[in-house]
């Protein structure tokens, strides 16, 4: 799994690609992580080169969303594919997260 | 071996004309049902074997998984509850929901002569 | 000169195309008096699809950048085309603007 | 008008093999000095002629533009001073100093027979 971290003022973009599996989910656990670390809340997923994600990835999403949450800061997803939404929503899980259509609209919006 | 299941039934839904839509969710649901029995059933990863066979017929895709480790009682695994505040929200299982969900029959036997099988039909829409 | 604009939670983005001479330097100046008008004093000036700049232009962004500055905002600009990079430098007004390489990055930075 | 001229001044310029950064100065500098006729010169839009002949010879393109409008006292006009805080800006007034910045000759001539007459050469570099 390819991991990009961007730092921006207000919030970090991270944007990973591929498969987030039972095999790989435990890498982006890894750079969440190392953002929160810094004490930097606001994250922005770009999920525009995800092509699976099962529920051990939407597990590692949540628990960064908790986390984030906790200290007045939020995990957004951008660029969502459609599949990957579908399985948000199967899973009952959509509510949790805000989406946007691209990362500049997810950015400007911290 | 994982993503090699999910590939296999990718394409026999493919072939079979399932929409991509579907066919997404069908190697979601294999590869959830193939996870369980790597971490629950084997408690871990590469410990023991899955066989798995896939078939296509009367509009129905069939998924059989069979492995020889630990069994369990599906019947006693609450759904999640999502209908709380997200710190609420118990970290863990969705697997199962994910799976019933997707496939429109969801069949556990344990113990049986070729070990425990997981039965997955879905129809074709 | 089509002009678009676009809102985020800390900073405008407007974006206009063509050539910002004598003639149509009045128009930009509008653009960003609608902004400023309604209190908004972060802007980020999207130039990819400027062609052309003259002093009346330069102007124009002067001007706006006082106001900005006055109410603690910044107008700062985004993807400026070589050509025109080197009028801000030929002037000599080039260290009163920031120059962003994206349009995300500017608005990163609000 | 204003844009056909720095298209035909523009034009003379690629021809002449001028490098393209030097193509787009030529161009503004052209642009600046007929807003001034059009603007100072002759008070408004449209309200008078402007002539313009381009060449290019010996390394020098060469672009001249005649008008019959106001004259004025070039070296009476300071130059832009931008070394000060923004809010201390005099706003007015960088349109000569771009056009002498970018040429290598600048020379006006007012009420000679033919009108008013701005010459400005830049050698190609
Ligand atoms: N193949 C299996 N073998 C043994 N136990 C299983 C198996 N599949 C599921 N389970 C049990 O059911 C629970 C719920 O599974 P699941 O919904 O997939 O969530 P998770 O795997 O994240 O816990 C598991 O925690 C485990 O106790
Ligand atoms: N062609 C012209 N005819 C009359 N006055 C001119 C002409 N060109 C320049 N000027 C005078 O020189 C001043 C400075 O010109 P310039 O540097 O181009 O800035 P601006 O046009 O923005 O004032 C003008 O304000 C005007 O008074």
């Amino acid at each position: 799994m390819d991991i990009s971290k961007t730092q921006y003022k207000r919030c970090d973009v991270v944007k990973t690609s591929g498969r987030i599996s039972s095999l790989t989910a435990s890498e982006l656990e890894e750079a969440f992580g190392e953002v929160l670390e810094d004490k930097k809340f606001g994250i922005v997923f770009d999920m525009s080169e995800i092509e699976f994600i099962s529920s051990r990835g939407l597990w590692v999403l949540l628990e960064t969303q908790k986390t984030c949450k906790k200290s007045r800061g939020e995990l957004v997803l951008a660029n969502v594919p459609e599949n990957i939404q579908g399985t948000f929503d199967l899973a009952g899980m959509k509510h949790f997260f805000t989406f946007y259509d691209d990362v500049l609209s997810a950015v400007g919006n911290f | 071996m994982l993503e090699e299941i999910g590939a296999l039934v990718v394409q026999t839904a493919q072939d079979a004309g399932f929409n991509p839509k579907d066919c997404y969710a069908l190697q979601l649901a294999v590869d959830e049902a193939c996870t369980n029995i790597i971490e629950h059933g084997y408690g871990g990863e590469s410990r023991g074997e899955i066989e798995c066979s896939c078939s296509y017929a009367g509009d129905q895709l069939t998924v059989v998984l069979r492995d020889w480790g630990q069994t369990f009682s599906p019947e006693d695994i609450p759904e999640p509850n999502f209908n709380v505040p997200i710190d609420k929200v118990q970290t863990r299982g969705a697997g199962l929901f994910l799976i019933h969900k997707i496939m429109d029959q969801v069949t556990f036997e344990f113990n049986t002569p070729n070990g425990n099988t997981l039965t997955m039909v879905k129809q074709k829409s």
